[in-house]
């Protein structure tokens, strides 16, 4: 790589995190100002409810892709998670044991993808969609197709519910303290510089002393971890456990987190860029919904920013690397 | 000799990678029938001007003609068009297909219907083979061929093209005697055949072995091209390094301590076997032998980086687990590795961020890294070293290579370590630096470091060491004191057989 | 220079592995006939068989445009997509329309050409991963269809009768898709394997490096490897729409997955190089036999899913433990100057 | 300790939220009504017929009809439409539920916002909707599904049921009552093999008729209470060779199952007029929107060109017996 390449490709990502997170206020401002109902209180819960399991998701999948690998098997530990917490609410269990059993569940679903790809060196992309099969399946042998619901309104209503009198939901804290936990290892702390170095040489990340391996390792973890997490959220949310729950969310994840500036190659990325992607997604599907604009629109505009977003910096790169010469 | 036009004129070529000029202004010409060597130091440029040859860079000027005709070289596929073979530097194989179809990809015989006669590609393969005298099966996938055997195939590959231009970039970096014989048996028939050779190689007996004429280059620069039959060797190194070695070498005279590295019977199959010996502090020991010997292998094995299958290493009396440069560290080891774009560094992350990627658990605090500190443990060993940049937040892959090694340094002289392994210490970077670089070596010896260095330099092992230890394929099968060190016990001793020169 | 005795050229063992890898395809697909065949023996029937086999062709022609792709190091994720854009094309210039089934296909191959030229130019000129690429076009080509279709759907009796016979009639007992995915696996099997240009684009996979310095035309042949998977997908939505006979906006919704598993479980290397798409259809057919047999075991419904997921685990790391046995064999058979 | 399912087993609290206001029978209809459709999904031929009803309904009420929809069937998709409805201040939603319990919390904002909330073809949990528009009893269709395939069966013999998916409210409460109606003495020689399910999705569907055949032999019928799954097992069956000797039946749309009865294949199946739920659901939703009545077992409304209505219990409003198609009348119908 020469010189001149590092340099603008550091410029680059610099400019794609402010640019996104620009591009994610002017779409708040644009809606609220637009559209009907976007900028009220009621719908800011409903959106953040939206949100929630893409946000969730989103966080330890920017590390995972930082360093290099993927992990699509995060919907499917979502729905597994999501069917056994029925499975054993029917089972009469106790929720307040249900629920520490989905995050350890989703745990080891994430210690699974871990060992495949870190001890037996396989590559994530073949891994994570033979778990994503693996996992979804064993989500309907859990719970068929059928649904378990009545789950206990003190903590469906948590899920649902506002922070005292104030319209700010009560799922915003565990996006906001995950965000923080997520952002602060990933830019403060010697784990998040080993993330980096993983990511951008896992050969000379290994010269430096530090083991690539048990880091994607635990990665894998807290990815599934939070999958469960959001697993359980989701059924709390919906009242509802169901085998499918979140099925396809995975490209959603990976989508929004491309789009926050982080390079699937790994080595590249920054938190505050992902939650501005998952945010610009969620409004602009809010928004549009809003404005009876259908489905499908959002699909071709979550592709063609998903392109974009990789596209814009490289053209704009070769359109100044042509100005100069 | 050299008769009529030059099948192949190099004219003021230049070109610059960012801020580095990596060549300026070359001009030569390649005469059909002829051989000619290009010598210059790391660095110099050498390789760069192949590039430009085989259509891989673009001059930012100047001009290559062929018979006379400027030529477009825009891709490797014109080149090849142009008739002119290259055999890189690093090996370029495709490791998922078979030796035959590297050989020949992209002018594979074909049969009926225009589909690939296997059977007729895979003959070709072995008649290149037995031309060049060497058996590697045809139909084995390239994956897993060792570095002398990738070169071999590289050979092949060149040959088989029938070219009127044959670039040779290091070909025999990784070649036994015999095998060098083999390959200038075929190159002085290529030759006579009327190809213009080009070849590069460190070697200088292989140099007036086989070239009729050489051109020399110095950072960048054309020096001159001579006839080898009106010039000495001595003349030769005079005229790419620019100054008479002897001072390169400042070496400072300590009396050795403790034992502070200690190996017993270290082995890892295939690569190297019961390789002992010991580092006292104070000491500079080297670690010579030919490329591919194992050197690299037996001290990423200490480290940690790369498992052993059995032995022992003790750092101060005490042992050190396999596999764990962790450990290796807290005990204070450091390796500085020989590739320092892949190993040594992380090429997209910041300066500061490569200096303390070792230390960032114990520069923070409470777990917590805000920056600051990482700076300023960052500038303090980079400024020691005298490292040249723009800012500490820049990526460390927009410093020139001589800076980069600084910076590996930095970053391993920042653990504080008393075993400090280095692994070709001063590739690729420039005479000033590398002298600044031994001098650095010597005043951690003077201070009590022990220092292991890999070096395929000779002049600096006899230069800097102490003690010379030989490794020959895979074993130690010398070791020889600075009074007993010569070019000439080294070579025997790494080569098996008498040196040449 | 003395002259050199050689041993002839001998198959390399590497060979034979390669081949014991999709041997290994085939015995899973006997064992797993074997043992629902006993269960109840109608698996083994006409009907049974032919049943499979349509359900296969469709997948197989899909999966062989994946491994052309995937062999060059990238990948293409809107195969789903392109189908169903393809499929709902071909529907709706049926619809209450009678074309003969040449020009159909061509149409929809055309449809596929198009979306694959999309992702390739984008791949390659625009320099943007190949995973984000059709990423991003999984989710727009999807989004087209939708607007197009709106809701609406084609069904059976608006399609006419030839092109619903041409899903279903059959040339000595063999279905007419069934031979025109068999056409196409041999045509891309023979070009991969016996042409200059399917090598290169192994070389490609192998090292993007080497063949850039090699001369291969790298832009144009990463372009036309998608324009390959394209076109087969678009085929597969004519398939798909002349077996299914009814056509949504929803049509190969979530296909990209199976299509991948398909090529990952006939050893087709993710990161490039290796791999047939021989290997690829057979993934498809196991991936299919799995399916039937399962409902013909009765086995619950639901484990399907998990078994496919399991299978795909398998075959990966079967595949890393030869590719790991392999390397070590290579590296001691060395070779010496004789 | 902690909280277990039989904890909370009364099920969720019954909102009282409509309570308090009292029907006024007089009360004119309001013009203007804003009413929004949410089907299951989206390009569904079935769904697709009876929002068409309902569109007929509200121009004819003079209201702004509107319809929405996820692509999938899926709940989670569902409640983000439902929260949109909210925020547009929709007068009422006509909704089918994807899941009973899903939806509940949202439909239930929705009526605390002041929205009446009417499903139709699946319904939602009773304390979460005003009410529910059900296309026949389910008693009813229950009784004709088993009357049809005892027919076709010539009386005796195995049949097995192709249905939608296993935790659909209507297939499941049919079967119950077919599965009463077949152990009754004068059904005991017919004998269901199986119950099969195609998610309502069409090649599933098919894949699954195509096991059903494969492991029972002597299958003589299918039965499938979904218009999808008749569907696609009519049309595996016709290009087989199990055409003639195994029956298909069921509740199907007549465009989709002409091709099949013209063919053989099909000999009857039955179902209401889709058309019809939407229409009535749109008169519901309206005269409740408009003070008519509040959803109170007893109460009477208006439905346009199908006349009056009583709501029996739990808000339930049925819209009459289903019709049979058989190739002598299956021309008279175009939906
Ligand atoms: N792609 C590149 N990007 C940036 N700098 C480069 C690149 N290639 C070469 N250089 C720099 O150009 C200079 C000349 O390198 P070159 O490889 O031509 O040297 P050489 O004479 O072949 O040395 P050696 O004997 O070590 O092979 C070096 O400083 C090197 O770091
Ligand atoms: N990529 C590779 N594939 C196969 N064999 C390799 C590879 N790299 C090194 N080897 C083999 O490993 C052995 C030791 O190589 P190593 O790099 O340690 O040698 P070295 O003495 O350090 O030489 P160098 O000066 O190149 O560093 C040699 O036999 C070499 O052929
Ligand atoms: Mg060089
Ligand atoms: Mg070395």
């Amino acid at each position: 790589m020469s010189a001149e390449l590092t340099v603008t490709r550091t410029a680059r990502l610099a400019n794609w995190n402010v640019a996104i997170i620009a591009i994610t206020v002017l779409v708040l401002i644009v809606a609220a100002a637009t559209v009907d109902s976007f900028g009220t209180s009621r719908n800011f819960g409903f959106l953040v409810l939206d949100l929630l399991p893409i946000a969730l998701v989103a966080l330890p999948m920017t590390l995972v892709i930082v360093t290099g690998e993927i992990d699509l098997s995060v919907a499917s530990s979502l729905g597994l998670s999501s069917a056994v917490m029925g499975y054993l609410w029917n089972a009469n269990q106790p929720i307040e044991t249900i629920i520490p059993l989905c995050l350890l569940l989703g745990a080891v679903l994430g210690a699974v993808n871990g060992f495949f790809v870190t001890f037996l060196g396989l590559p994530s992309l073949a891994v994570t969609i033979g778990t994503l099969a693996l996992y979804r399946g064993l989500a309907f042998v859990v719970l068929g197709d059928s649904a378990v619901a009545d789950f206990p309104a003190l903590y469906t209503d948590w899920v649902t519910g506002t922070i005292g009198g104030t319209p700010i939901p009560n799922v915003l804290i565990v996006i906001v303290v995950l965000a923080v936990v997520f952002g602060v290892v990933l830019h403060a702390t010697p784990v998040g510089r080993a993330v980096f170095a993983v990511g951008a040489s896992e050969q000379a990340a290994r010269f430096a002393g530090l083991r690539p391996g048990r880091l994607k390792f635990w990665l894998y973890v807290a990815s599934g971890l939070v999958a469960g997490l959001a697993g359980v959220l989701w059924t709390l949310r919906y009242s509802s456990a169901r085998a499918d729950n979140g099925a396809g969310l995975e490209l959603a994840v990976v989508a929004a987190v491309l789009l926050g500036g982080v390079s699937i190659f790994g080595g590249r990325g920054a938190l505050p860029g992902v939650i501005a992607g998952v945010v610009l997604l969620g409004a602009l599907q809010n928004a549009l919904r809003l404005s009876d604009v259908s489905n499908e629109a959002l699909n071709v505009v979550t592709g063609v920013l998903l392109i974009v977003s990789v596209l814009a910096p490289n053209l704009a790169r070769s359109v100044l690397q042509r100005r100069r010469t | 000799m050299a008769a009529g036009t030059p099948v192949l004129r190099v004219r003021a070529v230049s070109k610059s990678f960012g801020a580095v000029a990596a060549v300026r202004e070359v001009s030569f010409d390649l005469y059909g029938g002829e051989a000619h060597a290009l010598v210059g130091e790391n660095g110099a440029g050498k390789s760069t001007i192949v590039k430009m040859l085989a259509g891989v860079h673009r001059p930012d000027s100047g001009t290559i003609e062929l018979n006379g005709v400027p030529a477009e070289l825009h891709t490797p596929a014109d080149a090849k068009a142009a008739g002119i073979a290259v055999i890189y530097q690093e090996p370029t194989l495709f490791p998922d297909l078979t030796v035959a179809e590297n050989i020949a990809m992209g002018r594979q015989p074909l049969g009926r219907f225009k589909t690939i006669d296997r059977a007729a590609m895979v003959r070709q393969a072995a008649q290149l083979f037995t031309r060049l005298g060497v058996s590697i099966d045809p139909n084995r996938p390239a994956r897993g061929l060792s570095i002398a055997d990738q070169q071999l195939v590289e050979i092949a590959k060149a040959l088989s093209a029938d070219a009127r231009v044959v670039v040779m970039d290091e070909p025999t970096a990784a070649l036994t005697g015999v095998e060098v014989e083999r390959l200038f048996a075929v190159a002085r028939s290529l030759r006579d055949d009327g190809a213009a050779l080009m070849f590069i190689s460190h070697r200088f007996e292989e140099i007036t072995a086989l070239c009729e004429r050489v051109t020399i280059m110095r950072d960048g620069r054309h020096v001159s091209t001579e006839l080898l039959a009106g010039i000495t060797v001595d003349e030769m190194v005079r005229k790419m390094v620019g100054r008479d070695l002897g001072a390169l070498f400042p070496k400072q005279d300590v009396t050795p301590g403790a034992v502070a590295l200690s190996v017993r019977d270290l082995s890892r199959d295939p690569v190297f076997k019961d390789v002992s010996f010991d580092v006292r502090a104070g000491e500079i020991v080297a670690l010579a032998g030919l490329i591919g010997s194992g050197r690299s292998e037996v001290v990423q094995s200490i480290f940690g980086v790369d498992p052993r299958d059995s032995g022992t290493v003790e750092i101060a009396g005490k042992a050190l687990r396999p596999s764990s440069p962790k450990q290796a560290m807290a005990a204070g080891v450091a390796l500085v590795p020989e590739d320092r774009r892949q190993q040594g560094l992380v090429m997209e992350l910041s300066i500061e961020r490569n200096v303390t990627l070792p230390r960032s658990r114990s520069l923070s605090r409470l777990g917590f890294l805000t920056g600051g500190r990482e700076r300023r443990s960052a500038r303090e060993w980079t400024e020691r070293l005298t490292t040249k940049y723009g800012r500490l937040s820049d990526e460390v892959g927009t410093l020139s290579g001589g800076n980069q090694q600084k910076v590996v340094l930095a970053k391993w002289l920042a653990t504080k370590p008393t075993v400090l392994i280095v692994d070709e210490p001063t590739r690729g970077i420039d005479v000033g630096t590398k002298a600044e670089v031994h001098r650095l070596m010597s005043r951690l010896a003077a201070e009590g470091v022990a220092v292991l260095m890999v070096s395929s330099e000779l002049p600096e092992v006899l230069g800097m060491a102490d003690r010379v230890l030989v490794m020959r394929e895979g074993r130690l099968v010398a070791e020889l004191d600075r009074s007993e060190a010569t070019e000439e016990s080294v070579m025997f001793a790494a080569t098996g057989q008498e040196a040449s020169l | 220079m003395t002259a050199v005795d050689l041993p002839a050229p001998r198959r390399s063992s590497l060979d034979v592995v390669l081949r014991a890898r999709e041997l290994g395809i085939v015995l899973a697909l006997v064992l797993l006939v074997a043992v629902t065949t006993i269960s109840n023996p109608r698996f083994v029937s006409g009907q049974s068989i032919r049943d499979i086999l349509l359900g296969t062709a469709i997948l197989a022609v899909l999966a062989v445009g994946q491994a052309v792709v995937v062999i060059t190091r990238n990948i293409d994720l809107s195969v789903g997509s392109v189908l169903g854009l393809s499929a709902f094309t071909v529907g709706t210039l049926l619809q209450n329309n009678n074309l003969p089934v040449l020009p159909v296909l061509l149409a929809g191959a055309g449809v596929g050409v198009v979306c694959g030229a999309v992702n390739g130019v984008l791949v390659r000129y625009g320099n943007v991963p190949a995973l984000v690429v059709t990423l991003g076009t999984l989710y727009v080509f999807r989004g087209i269809t939708y607007f197009w279709a709106g809701g609406s759907q084609i069904n059976a009796d608006e399609l006419p009768a030839a092109f619903l016979d041409f899903g279903t009639a059959t040339l000595v007992g063999v279905p007419y898709l069934v031979l025109l995915a068999v056409l196409v696996l041999v045509v891309t099997g023979v070009v991969l394997r016996n042409y200059r240009m399917g090598r290169e684009l192994y070389a490609m996979g192998s090292s993007p490096q080497a063949a850039r310095l090699a001369g291969i035309a790298v832009g144009r042949r990463t372009v036309g490897a998608f324009v390959v998977s394209g076109a087969l997908a678009g085929l597969a939505g004519v398939l798909f729409a002349a077996r299914f006979g009814t056509i949504d906006a929803a049509a190969g919704t979530g296909y990209e997955l199976n299509v991948v598993a398909a090529v990952v479980v006939g050893g087709v290397a993710v990161f490039g190089g290796s791999g047939t798409v021989w290997g690829a259809a057979l993934g498809a057919l196991l991936l299919t036999t799995i399916g039937s047999a399962l409902a013909v075991l009765e086995i619950n419904q639901f484990w399907q899913q998990a078994i496919v997921g399991g299978l795909i685990l398998l075959a990966i790391g079967a595949d890393r433990l030869v590719a790991v046995r392999v390397a070590a064999g290579l590296k001691k058979r060395g070779s010496h100057v004789s | 300790g902690g909280t277990t399912k039989s904890d909370t087993a009364a099920g969720n609290t019954p909102e009282t939220v409509s309570a308090g206001t009292k029907a006024d029978p007089n009360a004119p209809l309001k013009e203007g009504l804003k009413i929004a459709y949410l089907p299951k999904q989206l390009n569904n031929p079935y769904t697709d017929v009876e929002v068409g009803g309902g569109k007929v309904a509200v121009e004819e009420i003079k209201g702004e009809y509107k319809l929405v929809g996820p692509n999938d069937a899926s709940a989670s998709s569902q409640v983000s439409y439902i929260n949109t409805l909210i925020q547009q201040q929709q007068d009422v939603i006509v909704v089918a539920a994807n899941d009973p319990n899903a939806v509940c919390p949202s439909l239930n904002q929705a009526r605390k916002a002041g929205i009446k909330v009417v499903t139709f073809d699946s319904d939602a949990a009773k304390t979460c909707r005003d009410a529910f528009i059900n296309q026949a009893s389910t008693q009813g269709i229950g009784e004709s599904l088993v009357k049809m395939a005892s027919e076709l069966a010539g009386g005796a013999g195995e049949i097995a049921i192709l249905s939608a998916t296993p935790n659909a409210t209507n297939q499941n409460s049919w079967i119950k009552v077919m599965q009463t109606e077949l152990a009754k003495p004068e059904n005991s020689k017919l004998k269901l093999v199986k119950i099969a399910y195609g998610n309502d999705d069409d090649q599933k569907s098919f894949t699954e008729a195509q096991g059903l055949l494969q492991s029972y032999p002597n299958l003589k019928v299918i039965v499938s209470p979904t218009t999808v799954g008749i569907a696609a097992a009519s049309r595996y069956v016709s290009a087989s060779s199990y055409k003639g000797k195994v029956a298909i039946t069921g509740l199907g749309l007549p465009n989709q199952m002409r091709q099949y009865v013209k063919d053989g294949t099909v000999k009857k199946f039955a179902l209401w007029n889709p058309a019809d739920i939407g229409y009535l659901a749109a008169y519901a939703g309206a005269a409740m929107s408009s003070g008519q009545i509040t959803g109170a077992e007893g109460e009477k409304f208006k439905a346009g060109k199908l006349g009056e209505y009583t709501i029996g219990a739990d808000g339930e409003i049925v819209l009459g017996p289903p019709t049979e198609f058989t190739a002598a009348n299956i021309d008279q119908f175009d939906f």
